[in-house]
């Protein structure tokens, strides 16, 4: 298709802004002002809506395709949760309102919802405290680690790593290297969980915390989660839960009760907010006492006469991790999904997120390798390494998914399975299209055997084949006019 | 499904949640159905006061967005969709993403942008972090006009590090040259500016790029899209790295977010670039086509040894923003900038009629201006709200000493008639004051 | 372009209008951007009284719409397409038709539905079209339950044709059977009725049909579809033409329109139909598809002897409908009309308790009903708007003789506590009246 | 694709509508209780967006292709007209407030949109007053035939026909039929106007009007209007414009000003209201002086004081043509285009879309035959029995396009052209648009004369192929449940 800038025709518009309606004779000095002109397009609106809604048709997401995508969370986002976030009393309201004086008066409403949320999340983690401000689970990990470097340097500590499993989302490491740690790798045991006796090798008084996910991401719970946390509160290290995998225990477990001191919620995940294909999302970060005093801030305080208001007098906080309250407008739709659900309705998502994936890893295991033949929760991790040794290897089945019109799943990660294909069905699919699903799962297994060669250049059914994606690398064209130049 | 898994009953799937893991409490409301949800959520919403006649900026406008960019947003495909890790199911995404990089590019005139980042203080932190990787020094030099929420937000990410930030005042509202060539030396990484600035004010930074390359440090400039309209831009002034706010591009003001950071910089660069990046390439039969690219510098690929942590960014956010530059176009966008800057001139000759408000205005503004009263700003602005105005921002929560000033930001949405209204009631406002300091 | 063409200038283009054709006068005012225009058209709503409480119906329901109905419906492919004349890349249109058509039919119990009339009223005056063509006879019975407003549209449509209509009056609320089988004769082409009828009272029609049909006439029903979540259908009293109003079937009430007419009937008669009708067919490999079908009725094919002359219909109300009926599914629909039910029982029940407040209640009703006020009920209702309820629809505009009485009506958005507030407030109404009668 | 019904699963819901809040004891008695169950399709509201979102993307729209349906008026919907609509001030406004007592003051802002629209259209239009009723173009033309019938009436009239020409749409003869006239049909000259000897000969007191669309459906403006106007009202016949063409002629020419009594619009062409895959649309009525008082009753009226009100008062009206005050969200849309547009705007409708339109013309007439060499106003038509002698016919054609994602012009209509295809390619598309259009139709004239046989199961790039209408009407089967049974 064709780039907007490749249908731009001189002296097209599309949206004309309003014209001044006021009379100035100043003007802005010519030093100050723009010498090579914008090269934005210039379209008909119409041009415009063709060009993205052409360019729309040619994603699979969630409303057109199953997208088992592990570790995603690629369940259905309800349409009213996005109405929700249009109204004009939360759309249009400006973030510095609250920061003037009495400025809290205009913004109760918002202010309450971050309240309520706040509430809402501590019951659900069993967290004491929460922070609304982290845009997107990463910002949360990164958001968590510096309250735990907080509460070491407020101790005293002399603390240099951070343990993380080998089975761990890269975001995990990442964080804890920007942060300023070095990250400790614990190898998975054959049962696909954190081998311990490794784990005890690691541990120190240098060890700051660790970062784990429960169920990790091999779809497993730790049975043995409070013997870790133990050893790791043993050495004063801090137990941070990565929250991506909460909705397979919502209602079955907290994390604040088996032992986690600090941990982040992916909205997006667990509490459905859309994913907008990558983001935006959020990132709450919620806390147990420990860590209460070195939340970011501002914090939603309530006064006695039932009003509500920033506060930002904690001496120990950390600071501001963002400019304002977090993704508000995600927190919103987030805030709507628990109050449709409700108590019942949130312990369902856990039950068939679950009952879902352990139906697909039951019904698979007769074609793929499972790594960790045991119960799963949310998701199950599958090797190809069956199909790859007859040449079909993991990228192969995803690109022939493509054929049949569903989203892969996740291949490729975690990094502990060789040929990895990590499937999450996620709680709000029907049987039917996870049947769908299976067969054509069968079916790659079938044709690897028959006709490995079939797999070569798959897909077949979209407006491109598979990219080059070494020449894109190399011959880096990241910019349509500097590409030109 | 529990007799293919095997199992009696779906509780018998959470055995290896012992017991005493079991919650402590769970204590949740009733679920209820869409229509009381939303009965609740229009309450709440009664409570906010959004309909003020918005004279506040700081960073966030309150541009008109057209319809358009509403019934693009909103397809499911667009949203519905995750980061684009499989192209051949993505080109949607993709391509939209490679626009939304040259959009970027041609509007602050650079070379490579990414694909967003969380917004435009974790945009600017992120660019220091990207100095320091380049440069691999340790010192910045930051101007007090950049956005004071932006410098908070660095100094709470570089807490557990080692740098150092040192920042200089304003002269005349723009950047103090003296100061921060007094500060420049071969262990600064980089000079942090921002343009206009929190004040309003625009400058021509060429100069201090220059000392700055001098001696071996970078520039690192935050802008307001918008503005570049009319405004010199980073590229011509031979910025390093430049980072912004992209809500004025189309994205509602939601009580603070979601909003776009976005980060352009030089070609030579792209490999110490934070976040996603997406390329153009040939697919097996030799078409165009996009795909993520240089995915080695992101966190999923080199985990601890990642540019930055970031995994979702805010593509749809970008997406917002590349169907807002798109609709307005070349002509729109000068426009634009021509309205908010005529409006806000008409409103700054208009304010300074006033008795006793004083406009120290040695240096030119945009669309936001500077305005001294002669009490403390923020009650006046506090007496402006219940006539119907959000006034300004004051200035004293971010710059003790500066209690009497407040920050006025005018975009294209203010009519002649309202800024009339507003002058009329700023003077009542100031009149009430006075009456009060007698009584 | 011009140059292509072969002439000069735009106007050459035009010099088949004659200097004397041009126009004697275009005085219209000046263009304005989206933003002066939403802002103008938003002035004009506020002047709009729309968030009264709502306990009017008469045909048009304040039912709550969920937002999967908006989010589907506003996808430009369904809303900018044509009517389906190319059925291979239509099929989406279609598909959701022959849905529509189906979900019609089994709501009313029918064989065959069409895709969609303009409105509730249209649709009954077709019905009544239909009805001459299929019997040749010339006259029709029609119940004074009938929506009055469709009673005289009826009217209005056979003023100019050779067509006899005779009204019957109600008893105790229901159709007078006495009556309607006194005029009935072998002239007679059908009986229109409808159920619940415009006083709420809900009927079973079985008898009546049977003595049309002993007659050779037919009968027509007009209902309100979501009362058959629970109502004895048409179908099961052996209707032969059903019509209906499909607001209620997830369309707003804007103001009017537009609305959804839906026409049901017997399979013998779907060459006498009228409006567009899809069917399913195979294509050239045998895979099942939608295609307009038996066109041969309509009036691009057949001109003057089309069954009706409408082309144009309301494929974008039905979809919706669709999509609603889709959402809500068998116990959805089931649950929704028990909801309605029960609070208008309940409000009944609080009313009754009202003194000089009487239901004369001799036949069920379902959601609404009415109520005979000891004073002019316009007056009350008047008084009541002034308390923030649109309390009911009085009958003395349509139904002379009865302006003491108003119909009530209650759907599942009205809580408890509105119902309560309600009957407060109506008890006040009625004291104010009783006071200014005495001063 | 599978069919709702097909994908329903006891048990599941979508939208789940409030519970009763109230207790109450009485029920519905058995002898009016539905005793079949209602089959809705119990599915999720994952399944019903999946569902409709895919069924969209089988559609062609403006939104996505090119879309030149001659007659139709298929230009780009502006996305505001659409926010526009969703205002809640006027989508939740019940149409019986303003029948209430004092009623009219709940709903100023939507009277106004009224009144003022009428103000427009009649300064549009040269009429003296309109009706913005009727729901459609064609309820427009039954509305004003039934005026006419009125009108003749209250005169004591002994009038029987109405002629139209054979060029005319399907709806003005069949409209004359349900309104109680015969039709006269008069056949169009060489040039592709009336044949004005023809219509001299069918002319009597007996002609109760004409109804004629100016452009007609050949694309072309009768230069002899104002003699046809003349020779109609010399026999006391009533001129009837159909709007349908409107938008050829906006500021160009006034319907009231070359003869014509009364007229319709069709809002959903030169008012670009979306059609909406076959409606809803909007059919204002104007009229002239002779008709007002024959206007269907209510009508907006404004008081002195500056109100509007609803006025019945109007004793030789025709009486209610439709429940309410028309398509309220339609014509509020079309306000909003008329207010964006004004005076310069809508002049430059009618010149683009007949600038677009010549040029289509000029350049296809290279291959195909054009009945009517002469200048075009905004569509105009061919003819392809070049082509057919080939083997390939309009149809064929049509399909061809279909495959390059184009939406076919209208074929075989008006039925005066032989093999006709009609083309309006609107003002809102892009010269480039245009262009790749005239290349596919280019095309398809090379392979009409290089391989015949290549259309024979065009189009091949849809999710279905050229289906069988002949089996539609025989088996017929229009209703799943039935089909069933
Ligand atoms: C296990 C896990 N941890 C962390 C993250 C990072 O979250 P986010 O993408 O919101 O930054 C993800 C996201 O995929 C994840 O799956
Ligand atoms: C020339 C002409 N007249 C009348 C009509 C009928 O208008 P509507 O479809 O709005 O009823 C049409 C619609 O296609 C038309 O093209």
């Amino acid at each position: 298709m064709k780039l907007i800038f490749e249908k731009s025709v001189p002296g097209r518009h599309g949206y004309i802004p309003p014209r001044s309606d006021v009379e100035v004779k100043t003007a802005i000095p010519e030093v100050y002002k723009r010498k090579t002109a914008c090269q934005f397009p210039e379209m008909t609106e119409l041009d415009v809506v063709r060009h993205y809604t052409q360019l729309s048709q040619q994603n699979f997401s969630i409303d057109t395709n199953f997208y088992p995508l592990g570790s995603c969370t690629m369940k259905y986002n309800p349409k009213f949760c996005e109405a929700v976030a249009q109204t004009p009393g939360f759309a249009h309201l400006h973030p510095l309102l609250p920061q003037l004086k009495q400025g809290e008066k205009l913004a109760q409403g918002a202010l309450q919802v971050l309240f309520e949320m706040e509430k809402l999340f501590c019951e659900m983690t069993g967290m004491d405290a929460f922070t609304m401000q982290p845009l997107a689970g990463a910002h949360g990990e990164l958001t968590g680690v510096m309250m735990m470097a907080a509460y070491h340097r407020a101790k005293g500590n002399k603390k240099k790593t951070i343990i993380v499993p080998d089975s761990a989302h890269g975001t995990n490491p990442a964080t804890a290297a920007i942060a300023g740690y070095e990250s400790v790798s614990i190898p998975s045991d054959k049962n696909g969980v954190m081998d311990l006796k490794v784990l005890q090798s690691k541990l120190n008084d240098e060890v700051a915390g660790m970062m784990l996910t429960c169920p990790n991401t091999h779809g497993i719970f730790n049975s043995d989660i409070d013997k870790i946390a133990k050893m790791v509160h043993d050495v004063d290290g801090i137990m941070y839960y990565d929250g991506a995998n909460l909705n397979a225990i919502l209602g079955r477990c907290r994390p604040g009760d088996i032992g986690f001191d600090v941990m982040h919620i992916n909205t997006h995940k667990t509490f459905t907010t859309p994913h907008g294909g990558g983001g935006p999302g959020a990132g709450p970060v919620g806390v147990n006492k420990k860590l209460i005093p070195y939340l970011p801030i501002s914090r939603v305080c309530l006064r006695k006469d039932g009003t509500y208001y920033l506060n930002y007098d904690y001496p120990d906080s950390i600071g501001y991790i963002a400019s304002f309250y977090g993704n508000f407008a995600l927190l919103l739709r987030a805030y709507a999904y628990i109050l449709l659900l409700g108590k019942e309705g949130l312990k369902e998502v856990s039950n068939h997120a679950v009952l879902n994936a352990n139906y697909v890893k039951e019904r698979l295991k007769k074609a793929y390798k499972l790594p960790f033949d045991r119960l799963c929760m949310h998701e199950c991790v599958f090797s190809a390494d069956n199909q790859a040794e007859r040449g079909v290897h993991a990228m192969d089945i995803a690109k022939f998914l493509i054929d049949k019109g569903m989203h892969p799943p996740t291949v490729y990660f975690p990094l502990t399975v060789h040929e990895s294909i990590m499937i999450e069905p996620t709680e709000t699919e029907a049987k039917a299209t996870i049947d769908e699903f299976i067969e054509a799962m069968f079916e790659a297994d079938r044709l690897s055997q028959q006709n490995p060669e079939h797999f070569r250049d798959l897909p077949k059914t979209t407006l491109i084949t598979r990219p080059d994606e070494v020449k894109a690398a190399r011959d880096i064209n990241t910019n349509y006019f500097s590409q030109a130049a | 499904m529990l007799k293919a898994i095997g199992v009696p009953s779906v509780d018998d799937l959470f055995v290896d949640i012992k017991p005493q893991h079991a919650p402590h409490s769970f204590n949740l409301p009733e679920g209820r159905c869409e229509f009381e949800v939303f009965e609740h959520i229009k309450k709440l919403a009664a409570k906010n006061t959004f309909d003020l006649v918005q004279f506040i900026g700081g960073g966030y406008y309150d541009h008109y967005v057209p319809a358009v960019v509403g019934a693009l947003i909103s397809r499911g495909e667009f949203y519905t969709a995750y980061t684009p890790y499989q192209p051949e199911c993505s080109q949607g995404t993709l391509q939209a993403l490679y626009e939304f990089q040259s959009l970027i590019c041609t509007l602050t005139d650079m070379e490579v942008a990414n694909a967003s980042l969380y917004d435009g203080g974790t945009a600017l932190y992120e660019a220091a972090m990207m100095s320091f990787r380049l440069t691999g020094r340790h010192k910045i030099i930051i101007d007090g006009g950049v956005s004071p929420i932006y410098r908070k937000i660095l100094r709470t990410y570089t807490s557990n590090l080692h740098y150092e930030f040192q920042e200089t005042p304003l002269v005349h509202g723009q950047a103090d040259r003296k100061q921060i060539l007094k500060l420049l030396d071969d262990k600064t990484s980089a000079v942090i500016l921002q343009n206009p600035n929190f004040f309003g004010v625009i400058d021509d930074h060429t100069d201090i790029v220059n000392k700055a390359h001098e001696k071996g440090a970078l520039v690192i400039e935050s802008v307001y899209p918008i503005s570049l309209g009319l405004l010199k831009t980073p590229g011509e002034m031979g910025v390093d790295i430049v980072t912004g706010e992209g809500q004025s591009l189309g994205l509602p003001l939601n009580f603070g977010g979601p909003y776009l950071g976005f980060m352009a910089t030089r070609k030579k660069f792209i490999r110490k670039m934070p976040g996603r990046i997406v390329g153009q390439t040939l697919d097996m039969h030799g078409k165009r086509c996009f795909v993520n690219t240089l995915q080695a510098r992101e966190q999923h690929i080199r985990r601890e040894k990642a540019m930055s942590n970031i995994c979702t960014n805010v593509s749809l956010c970008a997406l917002q923003a590349a169907i807002f530059m798109t609709a307005l176009g070349k002509e729109g966008l000068r426009q634009l900038a021509q309205t908010n800057f005529e409006k806000a001139e008409f409103a700054r000759q208009q304010i300074e009629k006033i008795k006793d408000v004083q406009l120290k205005r040695s240096s030119p503004t945009f669309n936001e201006f500077t305005v001294c009263l002669p009490v403390d700003a923020s009650i006046v602005v506090e007496k402006m709200i219940h006539k119907g105005f959000a006034a300004g921002f004051p200035l004293g929560r971010y710059y003790p000493g500066m209690e009497n000033y407040m920050v006025v930001a005018v975009t294209e949405k203010r009519t002649k008639d309202e800024i009339l209204r507003y002058v009329k009631c700023l003077e009542q406002a100031l009149q009430e004051c006075r009456v009060e300091v007698r009584t």
